[in-house]
């Protein structure tokens, strides 16, 4: 294979497994940057993932290919709904947030194949017939060599996800909402004395985290998995928090850092195809995103600024 | 016969009704879409056809953690169940140690022996998996159009090698140009990684994979599909494996085949033979082309004809002990070695 | 004269605590009214009554004779309510402008339009004369430019009346006298100020009425014409304070601390403390005058380990330090009264008994083989409480919970109670009232009297010149000249400490 | 005063018991809503934990590396740090004692706690590396703590396969002298597996409440925890504590693996997935309040539910999720202990009029 060619095989293998980690992570951002840490992003992920293929499998003879869509938007709000619960219990009755976060993964866990189980009889589900489908696109994939690169074989949610990341970048940074946010999750106290409902913002901060793991989860069951089982989501939502504080709870630092990771689990696979690198043993190869995201954190992403105020409960009046 | 001690505890008299069975799961769960599922099929037949009860008569019990097989099976055991099924090689240590412990249960043990232990309330189900694989790589080498044919495995141990080596040995048999590109996930239940393995492969060329990858085989469904959705000149095919996959390469209709491991009629036919007093204790009960307990799944719209005949031919081969499948990788190079002859 | 402000017979309780009884305060129009009680009287809490922070449990409030339901900071801002808090309120890593139009934002098609922010901020500040860089971030600007962005967050939003809690305590001598000019240009734009200082000076200069609380209770108020300092310390504390340390002439003994050549990096790398000499004799207290920032910090961080030190040479009785840890410096003989005492000097949520065990922890009778005696620590920090007047509940009290003036005498007695051949102190006084204020003074002088080095840094001029018996002038990292204080005033030190020399000092004074 | 430290103690015990019955009480509720009958399900649940010799031994055996993995959580939490790493770390410990087990033929007084130490030692490294990182580059302890999980994962089975492998993805069983399974309490618990890890963990919260409470250092280390500039200024070096909390921490979570490796299982898989017990390691120590007791307490509860989920799903086909369920919702309701203080709070004043 020449360059070229493994180029061919590993950006689109990178784009379709970072789109995930790339919402989870963007998620993760408004939740943080509110002041909320959620390392419950890894069961959101999971039940969006549940209401996904749960969704999709309801729907698909009505509504046919437009069912996993469809399904992505019913994650999208069940999950907000659902991360309500990490919300009140962190925000609202000041508990650690790591905890409520950790419980969170818990309940997803428990309760995604305790439904399944109910509503299926069985502790997996079928697969659905209608998947988000990797496509190429109509025009640009012809281009020469970057066509075949960039614009083949990629579903469509890995362009959506690159393009919500610019978004997210612009709402935080550019909107008022954006600064209020921020403002939030730096000094809430600050906040509070210009008129900000600190507990409000922080409120949606957690609901459009819980929106967009959601949909990642969504986007995961419905072009990746194609069922749910209690293993379906083993760890992307981690992976997803590694990315937001890799990417330093920058839209585009988390866009890049999950699409380092998709790119680093891609050439894990492929490597075993090409000459040379076929020759390391595949553990070293499997392992390699995970040490060359700690050696970039150690190297030259250096400190990672978090918000000033994550973890911290919001009280009057604190000394 | 079966040890003399089990008759006398299940008596010649014993009615069909005091017979319980249960079976213990490996973490899939009983619609792992493979053999724990396969397992309780056979299971469900067995105790439909004497008349037993779901949850009285017989009964599975999912693990969710390693640790739980051990405790599962002696439930059944403590619980008075005549046959206990262990699903799986990863549960091989649990039935040992129940065994021991309730010399009065019988238990059987899928995909591994534990013939040497000399435990004579011990079954071991084995099968040949190598000769089941072979019938579906002569299938590939006669349908593929590039030469290349890929294989994917979960992961390297020595049964998925079974696997492996008796396809490549098919391949190789009907043509020896064709290439087997072989990649493990080192993960069954990775559908992310099998379908990146899989857009590898077929990148490379290869216009067939066979996936012998449990819930990582998913993902080579998924990209087989997207890539057969890009039209005609782009159709993939996948070969599945322990059960009959057609259905997963729908609606694109991606499954070539599918080697089909009957864990279900071995499960019923050693239930049976433990009702009727007839329990393969301390034995291996193999089962292979022979016993029907491997083979080509019976949707073959996908497989021509010229493959069909091919595959008949083989089979009968193997049945005469013409051609005997490696199962280990050195066994396959000497085989390939008598091929160049 | 009318009342912008009338708080009747305000009552606020914390649990456990009434941090304010049924106090009166009634500011007139025009007026800078002064706020004046010990730590903890309960000012901070009166004045977030009134912006809205919290809700009283019993009171009325008007503004403009109106009376009013404050539910929160903004019902405050819609009344032209300001507030200047006593710790900044201001997000470290946005920008000036960014502060200021937070949940005001004016906006272009939902975009924060910046451009026009920074503006208007431009043109409000030149109004007022408070100089401020809208595009810098907080983080990047001295103590001073952020005082003013906070001022500017309040006339952004139209705030007539504006609360000052405690502004002067972290600004230099030379930020004072600029705010207090920007407090007269607010009155003469007809706004209203209520003020709170422990520094009764500026209470005498600036101020038209003081209101004064002691314990949560109100006192009363006075005009600040017919009153003196005097006065107003003995109404706020209920006793007789004396300002003058009184002091014997000190009896300086051999060099204790030697500083040679000394230079030092700051963290970014810049050359903070250069070729730096200095000696602190037993028996004297030396001060060390200087506008922040001109290397202070890093020196004290060198002479306590804290920093690495880039050449020269430290010694203590002729013991070398630079090359110790921090752990041996403390050992070989040095005490240190840190300049954030929240930040440097106490574990928050450790007791006060752990607190005063945080350097000896490791050592009889504390420990013995590694194992900790929990019973010596609290036998030790019962008697210090003792000692030093600490106000606490008692030793088991976590030092969270304390109030700044306390807090601090507690880190003082665990640096003094090791009796150092030198205590650092820097910024002891920070933040007090002057009955705390009083009491440190006394210890200081005390350590000095049994014949112990003192190095003061202080950015009072008044305290190094009231304490110290000689005074090293610091500027750009270099000790420029050694003054003696009964010779001295603050206008030299001032020309001093900005770079000027006693000559000239001379001739214009 | 004296009052309020007394309502604390007793606070701290009321919330976590709290806590346990309104979980069960949610837990009744969703067996009434799925259509299961809650006294009988309830009724196997307590059997399954306790009912018989056998359950109580399986419960204790499930507790160890619960409660261990709860000690390491708790150790690094009471000294400012999160070690969401106690996974990554419960691996390598576990393939340490399994390879010190089966590699070395020594007499078990030496074999045995060989094993277990290597198990702590590998442990420590693997938690050194986050914490070494967090004190030179300042590199946040989660995300490393994350990626050596999973560098965890991938290499003890590696490992394993290529060093180590008995076929059947799983390695080589250890050696009957480095065994901890006792032919004398599996009697005396009607053959379960009860091994004499349980006392190995006893110890380790011993030891942990004594470092944090009786020794210099865990005044040290707490002190750091808290506030690492007033620590630097006490002239502590606040860098070498992270690294030391951190090993310390990751011991703990190596002893948890050895417990698997030398007691329940003696070999070790070759997984392909976490084995969840280093995050459940968190809930543990939440419930426990981070005290060695607690976490000893909680542990015994959270190893008995989990061991009896099978046995009440065998009984009465409630699914096995449900403790999942219940268990995340303790947790909440211990998180959110402001709720329940305020409830016992006004319960209390009404009382007391
Ligand atoms: N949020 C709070 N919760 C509990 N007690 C509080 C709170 N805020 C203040 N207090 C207590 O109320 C009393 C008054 O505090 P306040 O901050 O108003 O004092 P202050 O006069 O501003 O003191 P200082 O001069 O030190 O700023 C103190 O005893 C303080 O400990
Ligand atoms: N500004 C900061 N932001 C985040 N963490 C910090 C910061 N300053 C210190 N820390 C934390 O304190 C720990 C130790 O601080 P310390 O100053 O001892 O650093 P250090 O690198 O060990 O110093 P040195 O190597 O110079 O002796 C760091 O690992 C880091 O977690
Ligand atoms: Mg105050
Ligand atoms: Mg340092």
């Amino acid at each position: 294979m020449n360059f070229l060619e493994v180029l061919a095989i590993i950006i689109p293998a990178a784009l379709y497994s970072a789109a995930p980690l790339i919402f989870t992570a963007l998620g993760g951002i408004f939740s943080e940057r509110s002041g909320v840490v959620n390392i419950g992003l890894e069961g959101l992920m999971m039940f969006g993932a549940f209401t996904g293929i749960v969704s999709t499998l309801l729907l698909q003879d009505s509504l046919g290919a437009w069912a996993p869509w469809v399904a992505i938007v019913i994650a999208a709000v069940v999950c907000a709904v659902f991360s309500l619960i990490h919300a009140v219990a962190s925000i609202t009755l000041k508990a650690d947030q790591t905890v409520s976060g950790v419980a969170l993964n818990f309940l997803a866990a428990g309760l995604s194949i305790f439904l399944i189980k109910k509503i299926f009889g069985k502790g997996q589900t079928d697969f659905i017939q209608f998947r988000i489908d990797k496509v190429s696109i109509p025009g640009l994939s012809d281009i020469p060599v970057i066509g075949k690169i960039l614009f083949s074989n990629v579903p469509i949610t890995s362009y959506i996800a690159i393009a919500l990341a610019f978004a997210v970048w612009y709402i935080i940074y550019k909107t008022p909402f954006g600064l209020r946010l921020r403002s939030v999750g730096e000094h809430p106290m600050a906040a509070d004395t210009m008129g900000i409902k600190v507990v409000r913002m922080r409120y949606v901060g957690v609901m459009i985290s819980g929106m967009f793991a959601g949909i990642g989860g969504a986007v995961y069951a419905t072009s990746i998995a194609t069922n749910f089982a209690a293993g379906t989501i083993a760890g992307q939502g981690f992976l997803a928090i590694a990315a937001m504080i890799f990417g330093k709870w920058h839209p585009i630092g988390a866009l890049g850092a999950a699409m380092f990771f998709g790119l680093a689990q891609s050439l894990s696979i492929t490597g075993a195809q090409i000459p040379v690198i076929q020759d390391i043993p595949s553990v070293l190869l499997t392992i390699a995103p995970y040490v060359l995201t700690i050696l970039a954190l150690t190297g030259f992403v250096g400190r990672a600024e978090a918000p000033k105020a994550l973890g911290v409960p919001y009280e009057k009046g604190r000394r | 016969a079966c040890g003399s001690d089990d008759a006398g505890k299940s008596g010649g008299d014993k009615k069909a009704a005091d017979f319980k069975v249960g079976m213990v799961t490996d973490t899939g769960g009983v619609d792992d879409k493979s053999f724990n599922q396969s397992a309780w099929e056979g299971l469900t037949k067995f105790g439909k056809d004497n008349g037993l009860d779901e949850g009285t008569g017989y009964k599975y019990l999912q693990s969710t953690k390693a640790s739980e097989y051990e405790s599962n099976l002696s439930k059944f055991a403590e619980s008075g169940y005549n046959l206990t099924y262990g699903i799986g090689f990863l549960l091989k240590e649990d039935i040992k140690k129940a065994a021991k412990q309730y010399p009065d249960a019988n238990f059987a043990l899928v995909d591994d022996t534990l013939k040497s232990e000399n435990l004579d309330n011990v079954a071991s189900i084995l099968f040949k998996e190598e000769q089941g694989s072979f019938l579906v790589g002569v299938v590939a080498a006669k349908q593929t159009k590039t030469n290349k044919i890929g294989f994917i495995g979960g992961v390297e141990s020595p049964l998925i090698k079974k696997f492996e080596n008796g396809f490549k040995a098919g391949v190789k048999s009907v043509n020896p140009d064709a290439e087997v590109i072989s990649q493990y996930a080192e993960s069954f239940n990775s559908p992310e990684k099998g379908s990146a393995i899989a857009s590898t492969i077929y990148s490379k060329g290869a216009d067939i994979i066979y996936q012998a990858a449990g819930g990582t085989g998913n993902g080579v469904f998924t990209e087989a599909k997207n890539r057969s959705k890009g039209g005609k000149d782009k159709k993939v095919w996948v070969i599945g494996v322990d059960r009959d996959q057609h259905e997963e390469g729908m609606p694109e209709n991606v499954t070539l085949t599918s080697m089909v491991k009957r864990v279900d009629l071995a499960v019923e036919d050693v239930a049976k033979k433990a009702m009727d007093d007839k329990f393969p204790g301390g034995k291996e009960v193999v089962f292979g082309l022979k016993e029907d307990g491997v083979g080509i799944a019976p949707s073959q719209d996908n497989v021509s004809k010229d493959a069909l005949k091919a595959v008949d031919e083989y089979k009968q081969k193997i049945l005469d002990g013409d051609i005997t499948v490696p199962q280990t990788d050195k066994e396959f190079k000497e085989f390939e070695k008598t091929l160049k002859k | 004269m009318e009342y912008v402000i009338e708080m009747l017979d305000i009552r606020k309780e914390f649990p456990g605590i009434v941090a304010n009884d049924n106090i009166t305060l009634q500011v007139k129009k025009g007026e800078i009214h002064a706020l004046l009680g010990e730590n903890g009287a309960g000012k901070s809490t009166l004045m977030n009554v009134l912006f809205g922070l919290y809700q009283p449990e019993k009171g009325q409030i008007r503004v403009n004779g109106q009376e009013v339901n404050i539910t929160d900071p903004n019902v405050a801002n819609d009344l032209g309510i300001g507030m200047v808090h006593q710790h900044f309120m201001l997000v470290q890593n946005f920008t000036v402008t960014e502060n200021i139009i937070l949940g005001n934002e004016p906006t272009r098609t939902g975009k924060i339009n910046i451009k026009k922010a920074a503006q208007d901020i431009q043109e409000l500040s030149n109004q007022y004369g408070l100089s401020v860089d809208p595009y810098a971030k907080i983080q990047d600007i001295s103590v001073g430019m952020q005082q003013r962005v906070e001022i500017l967050k309040t006339l952004y939003r139209g705030a007539d009346i504006l609360i000052f809690d405690e502004p002067t305590a972290a600004l230099t001598p030379q930020e004072i006298t600029e705010l207090i000019q920007i407090m007269k240009k607010l009155i003469q734009e007809g706004k209203s100020i209520i003020l709170i200082t422990h520094k009764l000076k500026e209470i005498m200069s600036v101020c038209d009425r003081c209101t004064i609380i002691r314990k949560g209770v109100g006192v009363g108020t006075v005009n600040v014409q017919e009153t003196n300092p005097d006065e107003l310390a003995a109404l706020m504390v209920g006793r007789e304070v004396h300002f003058k340390t009184e002091k014997k002439t000190a009896t300086p003994k051999e060099a204790v601390l030697t500083i040679k050549e000394l230079v030092v990096e700051d963290s970014r790398g810049v050359e903070a403390v250069s070729s730096l000499d200095l000696s602190v004799r037993a028996g004297e207290i030396v001060g060390i005058a200087g506008v922040d920032g001109n290397g202070q910090t890093e020196l004290i961080e060198a002479i306590t380990g804290l920093r690495k030190i880039k050449s020269g040479s430290i010694t203590l009785k002729n013991q070398e330090l630079s090359t110790l840890s921090t752990r041996k410096i403390t050992e070989s003989g040095i005490g240190h009264i840190p300049q954030d005492r929240h930040k440097h000097g106490l574990v928050l949520d450790y007791t006060i008994g752990e607190n005063i065990g945080l350097q000896t922890y490791y050592q009889k009778p504390m420990s013995k083989s590694g194992i900790l005696n929990y019973k010596e620590m609290y036998k030790k920090a019962k008697e210090l409480i003792a000692e030093y007047d600490v106000r606490t509940p008692s030793e088991f009290t976590q030092a969270r919970s304390l109030s700044g003036g306390n807090q601090q005498k507690a880190i003082i007695a665990r640096e003094v109670d090791r009796s150092p051949e030198l205590l650092i102190a820097a910024q002891p006084t920070r933040g007090l009232d002057v009955g705390a204020i009083e009491f440190i003074h006394k210890k200081l002088i005390e350590e000095r009297d049994k014949g112990r080095a003192v190095l003061l840094v202080s950015l009072e001029l008044d305290e190094v010149i009231n304490l110290s018996d000689r005074i090293a002038v610091i500027y750009e990292g270099k000790i420029v000249d050694i003054v003696d204080p009964k010779e001295t005033n603050e206008q030299e030190l001032g020309l001093l400490m900005a770079g000027g020399t006693r000559e000239k000092a001379g001739g214009t004074a | 005063m004296n009052k309020l430290v007394k309502n604390e103690r007793v606070m701290m015990i009321l919330i976590p018991v709290v806590s346990a019955i309104l979980g069960l009480i949610a837990g009744a509720v969703i067996m009434l809503l799925g259509g299961y009958d809650p006294m009988l399900g309830y009724q196997s649940l307590f059997d399954g934990m306790f009912g018989t010799p056998k359950a109580i031994g399986e419960t204790i055996r499930a507790m160890t590396p619960l409660a261990l993995a709860g000690i390491a959580v708790a150790f690094a939490y009471k000294t400012g740090l999160f070690n969401i790493g106690v996974e990554g770390q419960l691996l390598v410990g576990w393939l340490a004692s399994v390879w010190v087990g089966y590699a070395f033929d020594l007499p078990a007084v030496i074999h045995i706690p060989l094993a277990v130490l290597a198990a702590a030692a590998a442990g420590a490294v693997w938690a050194f590396i986050p914490g070494f990182l967090k004190a030179k580059f300042h590199v946040h302890e989660v995300i490393v703590s994350i990626m050596m999980n999973y560098i965890a994962l991938y290499t003890t089975s590696s490992l394993i396969r290529t060093y180590l492998y008995a076929g059947n993805e799983k390695s080589y069983d250890i050696k009957e002298s480095a065994s901890l399974a006792s032919s004398f309490l599996a009697q005396l618990t009607n053959n379960s597996r009860l091994h004499y890890g349980i006392l190995v963990t006893i110890a380790a919260a011993v030891v942990m409440w004594f470092i944090l409470n009786k020794t210099a250092k865990g005044f040290e280390l707490r002190a750091v925890g808290f506030n690492q500039h007033a620590s630097q200024y006490a002239g502590m070096n606040v860098g070498r504590n992270i690294v030391l909390s951190m090993a310390i921490s990751g011991a703990f979570a190596g002893l948890a693996g050895a417990m698997e490796g030398l007691g329940t299982f003696q070999y070790m898989g070759t997984f392909t997935a976490f084995t969840g017990t280093g995050f459940d390691g968190i809930a543990v120590a939440l419930l426990g309040a981070n005290s060695a007791i607690g976490i000893l307490l909680a542990s015994f509860f959270f190893g008995g539910l989990q061991t009896a989920a099978p046995q009440m799903n065998f009984m009465t086909g409630v699914p096995s999720e449900l403790i999942q369920i219940v268990i995340a919702l303790i947790i909440f309701f211990v998180a959110s202990s402001y709720l329940i203080r305020w409830v016992l709070g006004r319960a209390g004043k009404g009382g007391a009029k």
